[in-house]
């Protein structure tokens, strides 16, 4: 990767357009967080971390691909932190940095079943893929 | 023309180390209106104030300029010289040469100009000076309280037994405010009835203090010392001089549908009630809204039991009216709405409270009579879970961007008061932060943790939820081990955010007191002035300027009293003279001035004026000298330029200008 | 009254009949839905990333043929109003995304956020009114104890969204009151169900619609209605079936006879 | 505009407006503090910002002024609650005007110093002259009402 930690932290937070220094560490988007024991690193630790430029972790982390994108730690909030799209700008990077898709398309037809909707496979693919 | 003398001052070396003193008496011996200069080692001194007053004396000076340190350190001082000397003080300026000039220029050429032209600004302006006479008001000896809880009764027995006139208006049917709802208090532990109640009693028989219960502030006008107030007293529907507060009446009354405030709605009352056992007055009010009486013109069962004959369904609002020095506002606060929380599920489910409600639960006098009961099933609850910080702390549109103060206290005392009383129930609290600042208050904090085993855990609650078991479910997360909890519980407690009172930005509006966005009335200076508001003669006491806690409520109370008492042992208001004056003859009354003004000081008259031997009506503007503290807002945005202010007029200034940039 | 419609992919596809069920509702209320021409699929997740242009075009594309016949824009699929009514505030208020989208596509006339995007229980709530549909329903589903299920996207984030109360919401309830049945409230009726999860995770999308479904029956719910394709197939496939789960369309077709 | 008869060398004239509660009070602690500033800055006290009449500056300015700073108190600690707000609005208006006529923007400036910061006083003083000593001589502003 040839950005630095601190220039992708920069990004990151250019991505997401808010200033994740609002954050007070009260663990409201943890709380919250349906996915929360599937992740590795927890939303609440996202704000500090990008903030930290500790990105390289938050590059590896499974969290990425077990956020539903839910909203619900974004509405709940108490300080206008959104933590769905930290989550999501971090994976932005992965995915844009690796040019690898976590879902690849040959992965694809053993996941189907006959009433799987279209939307669901839209939606991991616009997630997950490139 | 004036006749100006020039004192210039050497400081002992502060000045003269720097500024060329003689050269500057020298430079200034040939400006306008100048018949007499000279230089002295201290001015101020005693020998220098003489030297000025002889100075005047001889040279039947009308104004003078003295050269020295900054007018903030003595303005006052010279302006008292000139004054033993016979001449008016504002025919004083100060030319700033020590803090402006010797102090910050090391080359003493370039300090001396300085220094010269510094003086010739003086000059230039005390040539355009006028005597100014500060202006006199008298002081109506009455204050009024805005707000009958326990800041608005403690600034009012403060001022009732400093020997003067207090009123206290209060929009609910008892004094006590919300200190009366609580069980006990913190960090002592003490009853809050106990030490409230004969506070209210002292109150209501003190000499000096009348009470205005079920009434409202309709109006204020005026200004500093001389306010003058409408208050509606809204009808009780029954005759407090007759009504003995026997209670008979609110037993009978058969309208017993709505909520009772007083437990916040936890029970019912009736149509007729009186809010609590000890409230003041003790007599009972009818609800209009709710007595049948009023809806169906049936049943007056209350009249038929009041063997005192107190009942009077014709009663109708009255105003009064009356006169008042000094306003204090303490209308204190209300719990935040927390129904737009309901990840909580505050609306839907009844084991979910706030702390009011709490308190409400855990008092003697309270809808359980004091026993700590699952309010779904009346049950004995096995746990019970506090969530700190609800709404608090919250930047959202739904919360409050401020810490609320009171709830790590408070949930401290439930918490211990719950393992005190019920050693088998759990106490969990999820908080962000534990705030104790203030005496022995960590140590109470810490008891709770350390003596009662109650459960902190660092974290919030995400959402509460009803479960299979009949309970409730508290998903959040616990930040220390930074782990998921699911915990089951029987009741979970808020710390709702506190807010202002409803209906405080009408009161501010009509005191023009200033409040800030979250609602709370502004302090004069946060730090200096912090229970007087900026505007002259309305104070401020408890919760209404921010979240506070009783302690710190009651020493502001007290300092608003001594601020009240202050004004009032005064017979007379010396007004500030530098104030805003129109020119009748300029003013088209177009109210730009009024718009600015901070103080609401102007207002409009239809006055015949003489416009160059045309008479006629115009609508003018006018300003109270009283109200005015002289910013001068309103010159610069006045059209016409026919507002000026007193002392820093615009030709004063004008003058400073091109003396400056001669 | 005439709208422009925008069915998305899976209304074409695996759910034909939900739009055939809005379509025939609507017409029965006396209102037209017009299916935009060209409409492409909106992507289904909201790209929110301030750099994401190209996955925001789609939805731009149908917002402004909206734009071009002066109608609001409804759908049905609460994933395509999520994305598309986000879109719209990007272009109203996000300058820099407005521009770099108006660049991509060269609209005559550069495309600002001006057409409405409604959802179409809005359309019911606020433009056709819930007694007008009480007094059009023929066939009161009297005695069915129906379990409102919102999910996130209709929503969340609220500050964006303006349907409804996010925690507290009430307008399927409403909406099951006007025809005639009963509705059920529940605590997990605003918690997500799984959403995409069940592609890649299928015992997290379990999880999470299983609790939804386990909460609904606490209330005493009979059956579920839901107002998105995923969500549908969530608590269908997902649970152990205990409970119906249908679209609300359907419903809304049945009580107004024209299933 | 004035001449320093010594060197001979051009010194810029530099009016300042001080609010007497904030500002002037901020100047007097520098000089309390010992913190230099250039002698070209000649101070003027009014009861608020807001006092300041746009007409004072086209006045400076008229005269020769070099460069007109307004200090006031910090947004929302006016002694008069608001005066800072209205001197804000006005100034914006007065500077971008002046800017059109011909007194560079740089030549303006607004700045809240309070009464505890003479430090800041110090280092806003000190730029605003350098900034002024660098724009060179101003041209004057003529009163055309005087003119024939």
């Amino acid at each position: 990767m040839s950005m630095n930690q601190k220039e992708l932290s920069e990004q990151i937070i250019s991505m997401v357009g808010f200033n994740p220094r609002q954050c007070m560490k009260c663990g409201k988007c943890s709380a919250t967080c349906p996915a929360l024991e599937e992740m590795d690193i927890h939303p609440h630790h996202f704000a500090s971390m990008v903030c930290e430029g500790r990105i390289n972790e938050l590059l590896e982390s499974k969290t990425l691909f077990r956020c539903l994108s839910c909203f619900a730690c974004v509405e709940r909030c108490p300080r206008s932190v959104e933590p769905a799209k930290l989550i999501e700008a971090v994976r932005d990077c992965v995915i844009r940095a690796k040019g690898a898709n976590f879902l690849s398309p040959d992965a694809v037809p053993g996941k189907l079943d006959p009433e799987l909707p279209q939307q669901a496979i839209t939606a991991a693919f616009r997630k997950y893929g490139k | 023309m004036q006749r100006i003398g020039v004192f210039v001052c050497w400081c002992g070396s502060n000045i003269a180390a720097t500024v060329d003193v003689a050269k500057v008496v020298e430079s200034v011996k040939g400006e306008p209106g100048v018949c007499f200069a000279q230089d002295y080692q201290y001015m101020c001194s005693e020998a220098g104030q003489q030297l000025i007053i002889n100075a005047i004396h001889e040279h039947k000076l009308t104004g003078i300029v003295v050269c020295s340190c900054s007018p903030r350190m003595h303005e006052a001082t010279f302006r008292k010289t000139a004054e033993k000397a016979g001449i008016n003080p504002y025919m004083v300026e100060i030319a700033n040469i020590r803090e402006h000039c010797s102090w910050i220029h090391k080359d003493k050429d370039e300090a001396t100009e300085k220094a010269v032209i510094l003086a010739r600004a003086a000059i230039a302006k005390v040539n355009l000076n006028a005597p100014l006479q500060p202006g006199e008001s008298a002081v109506t000896k009455r204050a009024l309280i805005i707000g009958g809880g326990i800041a608005g009764i403690q600034s009012a027995l403060d001022i009732a037994d400093a020997g003067y006139k207090v009123d206290i208006v209060e929009r609910s049917a008892t004094i006590g405010g919300k200190m009366a709802q609580l069980d006990k208090t913190f960090p002592t532990l003490d009853c809050a009835a106990c030490i409230l109640t004969p506070k209210m009693v002292e109150a209501a028989q003190h000499p000096n203090i009348t009470l205005y219960t079920y009434s409202e502030v309709e109006s204020v006008k005026g200004f500093v010392g001389n306010f003058d107030v409408k208050i509606k007293k809204k009808a009780r529907f029954v005759d407090e001089n007759k009504c003995t507060g026997c209670a008979v009446c609110t037993t009978k009354c058969p309208s017993r549908k709505g909520g009772n405030e007083f437990n916040c709605n936890l029970d019912n009352r009736g149509a007729v009630y009186i809010p609590f056992a000890q409230a003041v007055p003790n007599v009972a009010v009818i609800d209009s809204t709710r007595c049948l009486h009023f809806k169906t013109g049936k049943c007056g069962l209350c009249e038929k039991v009041c063997s005192a004959g107190a009942i009077k369904f014709d009663q109708q609002d009255e105003i009064i009216e009356e006169k008042y020095g000094a306003i204090v506002v303490a209308t204190g606060f209300q719990i935040s709405d927390v129904t737009k929380f309901d990840e909580f599920q505050y609306t839907k489910h009844p084991d979910v409270i706030t702390s009011l409600e709490l308190e409400r639960i855990m008092n003697a006098a309270g809808p359980t009579k004091g026993t700590l009961l699952r309010m779904s099933n009346k049950e004995h609850p096995k746990d019970i879970v506090f969530v700190q910080c609800v709404g608090s702390r919250d930047n959202t549109a739904r919360g409050k961007c401020y810490c609320s103060k009171i709830c790590c206290m408070y949930t401290a005392k439930h918490a211990m008061l719950i393992r005190e009383k019920y050693p088998d129930v759990n106490v969990h609290v999820f908080y962000i932060d534990v705030r104790t600042p203030g005496k022995n208050f960590d140590e109470f904090y810490r008891r709770a943790v350390e003596q009662y085993n109650v459960d902190y855990i660092k974290g919030m609650v995400g959402k509460v939820y009803e479960n299979e078991n009949g309970r409730l479910t508290v998903q959040a997360v616990d930040l220390l081990a930074d782990r998921r909890i699911m915990l089951e519980t029987d009741m979970v407690v808020l710390a709702a955010a506190i807010e202002p009172s409803s209906g405080v930005k009408d009161i501010a509006s009509m005191l023009t007191a200033s409040i800030d966005t979250n609602n709370f009335l502004t302090e004069a200076h946060p730090k200096l002035r912090p229970v007087e508001s900026p505007t002259a003669g309305v104070f401020l006491s408890g919760v209404c300027q921010g979240p506070k806690d009783i302690p710190e409520t009651v020493s502001q109370a007290g300092a608003a009293a001594v601020k009240v008492v202050g004004l009032l042992a005064k017979d007379k208001l010396v007004t500030n003279p530098c104030t805003a004056t129109p020119n009748e003859l300029m003013c088209n009354g177009c109210s730009s001035c009024e718009r600015v003004c901070p103080y609401g000081a102007i207002d409009y008259v239809e006055k015949e004026v003489n416009d160059h031997g045309k008479r006629e009506v115009r609508r003018l503007a006018r300003v109270n000298s009283a109200l005015c503290q002289g910013c001068g807002a309103c010159t610069v945005a006045c059209p016409s330029g026919a507002m000026d202010l007193k002392g820093f007029s615009n030709r004063q200034i004008m003058a400073e200008v091109d003396a400056i940039c001669k | 009254m005439t709208y422009s419609y925008f069915p998305g992919c899976t209304l074409k596809t695996k759910a034909k009949e939900l739009d055939s069920y809005g379509r025939k509702a609507a017409e029965a209320l006396g209102v037209t839905l017009e299916e935009l021409d060209d409409w492409q699929c909106c992507g289904a997740v909201y790209p929110m990333a301030k750099d994401e242009i190209a996955t925001k075009l789609s939805s731009v594309r149908a917002l402004n043929s909206a734009k071009q016949k002066s109608q609001p824009l409804v759908t049905i699929c609460s994933a395509c109003h999520h994305v598309i009514k986000l879109v719209n505030n990007d272009m109203k208020n996000d300058e820099n995304i407005a521009l770099r989208a108006n660049n991509y596509l060269g609209f005559d006339e550069p495309y600002k956020g001006e057409t409405e995007v409604i959802h179409y229980l809005e359309m019911l709530r606020d433009k056709i009114g819930f007694d007008t549909i009480k007094q059009k329903v023929v066939n009161p589903l009297k005695g069915r104890k129906i379990a409102a299920y919102y999910g996130c996207m209709l929503l969340r984030p609220s500050k964006e969204m303006q349907f409804d109360d996010p925690e507290n919401p009430t307008i399927m309830e409403d909406f099951i009151r006007a025809i005639g049945a009963e509705p059920v409230e529940y605590a997990f009726r605003n918690e997500c169900c799984g959403g995409y999860m069940t592609m890649n995770d299928k015992s997290l999308a379990q999880k999470a619609a299983g609790k939804v479904v386990a909460s609904a029956k606490l209330k005493g719910a009979d059956e579920i209605i839901t107002a998105c394709p995923l969500c549908l197939y969530n608590l269908k496939q997902n649970t152990d079936g205990s409970l119906p789960v249908t679209f609300f369309t359907e419903l809304l077709a049945e009580a107004l006879g024209v299933k | 505009m004035q001449v320093n008869e010594n060197a001979k060398e051009w010194k810029p004239l530099i009016v300042a407006f001080c609010c007497n509660w904030c500002s002037y009070a901020g100047a007097d602690l520098a000089g309390t503090s010992r913190l230099s500033y250039p002698a070209d800055v000649k101070i003027i006290r009014v009861p608020c910002s807001c006092r300041v009449n746009p007409m004072f500056i086209l006045k400076a300015f008229e005269k020769g002024a070099d460069g007109v700073i307004m200090c006031g108190c910090h947004p929302g600690d006016c002694h008069y609650s608001t005066g800072n707000y209205y001197a804000r609005r006005r100034m914006t208006l007065l500077f971008s005007m002046l800017d059109y006529l011909g007194i560079d923007r740089k030549r303006t400036r607004v700045e809240w110093v309070s009464a505890a910061e003479g430090q800041k006083f110090s280092l806003v003083m000190n730029d605003f002259a350098k900034t002024i000593t660098e724009l060179g001589e101003n041209v004057k502003l003529g009163d055309i009402r005087c003119k024939k």
